[in-house]
């Protein structure tokens, strides 16, 4: 966070740089089944992020020694291209998208039921291709429609969203200029139905009214991601019925 | 197998014990192991503290270099923070770069003294643009039983709050205590079978469904949060956790002097 | 198991099909899949390509940075290209560095663009020996379905083609279109039982046993050739690979508006 | 390629800055079984460069995943000593030497009888001592010498030479500093019974013409190399034969 | 070694800069037992050095191909933390500790009964917290005396230490001044029961005279640390004991 | 299977050979096996040395580089030398960067070298604090049958001692022979059975229960020592060796020429 700076952010009618007011969230552009190769996947915008998710598992699980005889483990590898960013950035994981990959991971693991896959792993990859704030939110939605998109049972799905603090208000889903010269952030996850929370980090500075009032913003916009999120998968499954004559006619064809 | 077999059995002990409103080694949920804190430890850093909670043992040391500032903040010297989880520490911590672990507990504990403000940055500037203080703030472990979090945090605040800026050694001028602003304290919470406990030892964390650390400042107000591990919280659950932080973090932060 | 069996027969059956003269999606020998290139996808990139070829989908991004150029070109910018086979393209590509697939991929995408002298690096140079753009070309493999090796070029030629020099943004002066001189193409045959494919897809490229890429300029000149695979051409077959690419790549240069 | 230099590298008469005509080959030695601890092992030099090849194997495949149940892998790592070159190269593998081990593994793999060693690993180091243009085609011309000096079956010795593009002309076996300021180069390896190709590259600037004469030029030069290779065997097993009585008598002495 | 240094580090009464005579010992302090998760551990003061080390094993021998079936294999980890020195160290294995590790690894082998432990691990963490001069041998007398602790059956204890020469004298345990600006260094760790040299290295320059009076001067010195070692033990089993009793109602209580 | 059967026989066999005083290949305790040394073996290097003891095949050279020096001496050249096992030396190295054995035989090398100061580092020093000549000293093991300590050192030393410093390829003046103050030579003798026998084999290291390499100069000084190996010497022993080091390297130094 940048701490208190000077920029104004907020006009005197509460109207934001990019137009919203306060506590409107970006365009919100969910997709399913977007990869071949892959066993499911999402492709998700806000805003100006472009994220990518690719599911593949439940498969043996690789690293040997990390197979647990009980249940599957989710492994969430999230990870920003080169040129997603103004400065390029070198490929390969950096420290921060190790911190972001362990916790999607866990919030990830928590929904799905794992025990139905004893000793497997099922492998998430998050591709940030475009980032403008809110990415591992953006990534996080678009892993558990991907997951959903694989086939894989889950509790249900994570919608994400972060909730900031800019020129003295909290906002939601900040912006690249918001969260460069905010004063703090807070990206979470729930599970809408039972209000859970999957997954909670903040940096920055709030007061206990401030945070209070950003769990209520942030809570309230995760059943709008929520929507969009199985809005997505009913279009994709009514894409699949469509799909699967003309498809069965190829193999025909073929035979 | 005998070893998880007697796990299994430890694991019900404990939950049937916190089931009942009891801990193992007979706290209150809110209640921490002795605390100790030795500073000065390491005469080669320029602050460096010994933390022990219980029996987790953690050392800190602060090392100030003289280097250049970055490019978006010319008049500030830097902070950077680095956890090794030694294999002497735990059976389970492993020799080799830093993992997901150590990452996590660095840059969670990073964050606490970055928001926070804590230090002074700006007066460790010396030459706008050109050069400042690079402070390098090292967090070994030495003894793991949980609760890393908050003794790491502890510990990096008592090193810097310590830590004496080596001008004359490096031929700049007269020495100088760290310039500290605040001090920010971190209080970790677990959920066990729907139960809250600060400070986990680590067979409470082996248990645990889900962690939360909140940093807080004198005034009460947040700094930094994370939460971590397989679980979900309630909203209540976390509010409670932000207030009982509030509240410990008070006591704790009189162990700094 | 299972997965084995269905592939040793679908091996049998793509040779079989194709010593009769046809592939199993029923295209001619020298016919590509259909072919989409997407350009300026990603706004935070200087220029960017997202190609398509069949169910083959890459990301091809340039990013300019200033730099120094290499001592022995002082008055030239710099060209770097860098194949990443992400682990979501593909269940058979790895996390970690560059292996030796990806090395080999990038390598032979660099020389196409070098070679051909697409770009003229020496517009590049804004203080001889001491200011040059680098140019930074990533390619990210999204979804692999065979071919790599043309996507990738026709990404990379996409990307740089619409890239713009960034100079008001590093406060050089005004941007300019990247300075194009050539539009290469490279055209990649297989070797399935004696016989020469085009564009091969996955499956196709699992049953051949020799690879030749042949990347010719706007004059059918030859700029890069790459054999590969465990297996051998004639000389014969080299010749015509190298005339089929000829006159192939004049149809896909179209493609680049 | 350096491209269209202006270096003159070819007089008026044809002769090149190190004496030669354009399809004249440098002087070439070839010596098998060099080494003691390898399996087999040979030296080449070609002009000023100076190539050693070893042989381990067939022997347990290391990366165990790599493993073929059906036959051996060939594994070759092409190498360039730190001192190998004008400016000190750093030990270890860099991007160049890991393209160059692929495309030579890959020949190589094709003339050896795999399926006779089912799971082995037939691992083939080649180390650059002295560097000065063509060190993969002098590598790949002692590896083939130092599988056959480990009694391993082939279809054949593979022999390889590069071919170039010099002042407009096009010129066998480049020297460095042809290579340095040349506008074509073509490493190329045969099978000169067949005349089948196994490795071909090509980078530079060259007509369809220039190719094909490029490629006439490589065979031949292919066949001479070819006679060296066989020669070098020749050599080392008439000695081999000359040795074994002596050498079976020390035995006797040491029993 | 810095070589003949004009720095004088002995004063015309022989006495050294820390008012030490040229064959007296820094103050040496010794604990066993002061880590809770280790099977075994000692802390070790060398004047200002500061050293941990910690046992864990018998346990499985974890880079599997290491494993031998026969004996037990010893692995010593020597590691100085980063802020152990003056200059900032950055964390993991320079060549330095590698070296260092290797052949404490390789002494502490000798006396470890190994055989009483087949494909097994004993592994010993052997940390620098502050370093001035003397380390490896601060770190080597810690190892011994954690390996008690952690109750492995040993042929003994091993005590180290470093003889120098400084302004032309041989002198006892340099301090950090004196390997700065001294002419040798001679670290040296012994059985001193049978007078066996199991770690022994020198660099600097001595004559062969000034050689065999160091050794003197150290084997005398390892006795003195040796004896330190088992006071240490001795302290620590005396608490044991009297703990012992303690723990077992802290359990009635529990139960 | 077969081959460790074999390794025990012959094991058994170095050990009662050494037991009655004689060895394997019928050399002296004291012996070394026939060395040879060819200087300016490679023309890329500065200066470089292929030396052979026995079957053991090492090949050492030297790249000059102008850099600046370490601050702590400003007027001295830097030396730094590096050990390559390379696969090809034989079936116990692996490929990858180096490992323990590696980097103990480069610090030997490198403290016999160095603590000999038989370059005189300050002729090397262009421009104090700013400009020196660095010396990288790489050996590559390409035959490896025992003794690799003598070996290198020796290559190391021939090559160090045929070095030319590259004034001229540098633009910096006239080319000059490296300024050489003196050759040490590094003697290594191992315990087998408690008998001492200089210049091990490969087979006789395997047997081998302890290993000590002593570096000597003109003067029969003690420059350089290394204990190793999982075994005892006695203070007797190690006085031996030393006098024996003294004597040998008397010899081995007219190799040198």
């Amino acid at each position: 966070m940048g701490g208190n700076s000077n920029v104004k952010l907020i006009d005197d009618n509460g109207i934001r740089i990019d137009g919203r007011k306060v506590d409107e969230l970006r365009n919100i552009k969910i997709e399913a089944g977007v990869l071949k190769n892959a066993d499911g996947s999402a492709y998700v915008e806000i805003g100006k992020n472009k994220v990518l998710a690719a599911v593949y598992g439940p498969r043996e699980c690789h690293p040997r020694h990390m197979q647990n005889p009980a249940k599957a483990i989710v492994q969430v590898k999230y990870n920003m291209i080169s040129f997603s960013v103004s400065d390029r950035k070198r490929p390969g994981p950096d420290r921060r998208s190790v911190e972001i990959s362990k916790i999607i991971s866990e919030a990830m693991e928590y929904v799905v039921f794992t025990e139905n896959y004893p000793r497997t792993s099922i492998d998430v990859f998050i591709e940030v291709l475009q980032a403008n704030a809110g990415t591992r939110c953006a990534g996080l939605t678009a892993a558990s429609v991907a997951l959903a998109d694989a086939g894989i049972p889950m509790k249900d799905l994570v919608p994400a969203i972060a909730v900031g603090k800019v020129n003295d208000q909290v906002v939601l889903d900040l912006n690249k200029e918001e969260d460069n010269f905010g004063q703090a952030d807070v990206p979470m996850a729930m599970i809408p139905r039972t209000g859970e929370v999957l997954l909670l980090q903040m940096d920055g500075h709030l007061t206990y009214d401030e945070f209070q009032h950003a769990l209520e913003l942030g809570t309230k916009a995760c059943e709008v991601v929520y929507e969009k999120q199985k809005d997505a998968l009913r279009r994709r499954y009514k894409v699949e019925n469509e799909e699967a004559p003309a498809e069965a006619e190829t193999q025909n064809q073929e035979a | 197998m005998a070893r998880s077999v007697v796990s299994e059995i430890k694991r019900d002990h404990i939950q049937k014990l916190i089931s009942k409103g009891r801990r193992l080694d007979g706290r209150a949920w809110d209640e921490f192991r002795p605390i100790s804190i030795e500073t000065n430890y390491i005469e080669s850093a320029e602050g460096s503290a010994r933390v022990r909670i219980g029996n987790t043992d953690v050392l800190v040391g602060v090392k100030m270099i003289v280097g250049t500032p970055f490019a978006d903040t010319p008049n500030k010297g830097v902070l950077s923070t680095n956890a090794e989880l030694i294999p002497m520490g735990s059976p389970s911590f492993e020799a080799g770069p830093p993992d997901e672990n150590s990452i996590e507990l660095a840059r969670v504990v990073d964050r606490g003294l970055r928001e926070s403000q804590m230090i002074d940055l700006e007066k460790l500037c010396m030459e706008e643009g050109k050069e400042v203080w690079m402070n390098f703030v090292d967090i070994y472990v030495l003894d793991y039983d949980g609760n890393l979090f908050d003794a790491a945090f502890l510990g990096a605040v008592a090193a810097l709050k310590s830590a004496v800026v080596p001008m004359k050694a490096n031929e700049k001028g007269e020495d100088f205590p760290m310039p500290i602003r605040s001090l920010p304290i971190s209080c970790t919470a677990v959920q066990i079978e729907n139960s809250i406990l600060l400070d986990p030892t680590l067979d409470e964390e082996k248990v645990a469904s889900a962690r939360l650390t909140v940093t807080t400042d004198e005034n009460g107000d947040l700094r930094a949060m994370q939460k971590g591990l397989i679980g979900a919280l309630t909203i209540d659950q976390v509010k409670g956790v932000v207030e009982t932080s509030q509240r410990v973090g008070k006591e704790l932060r009189k162990l700094l002097g």
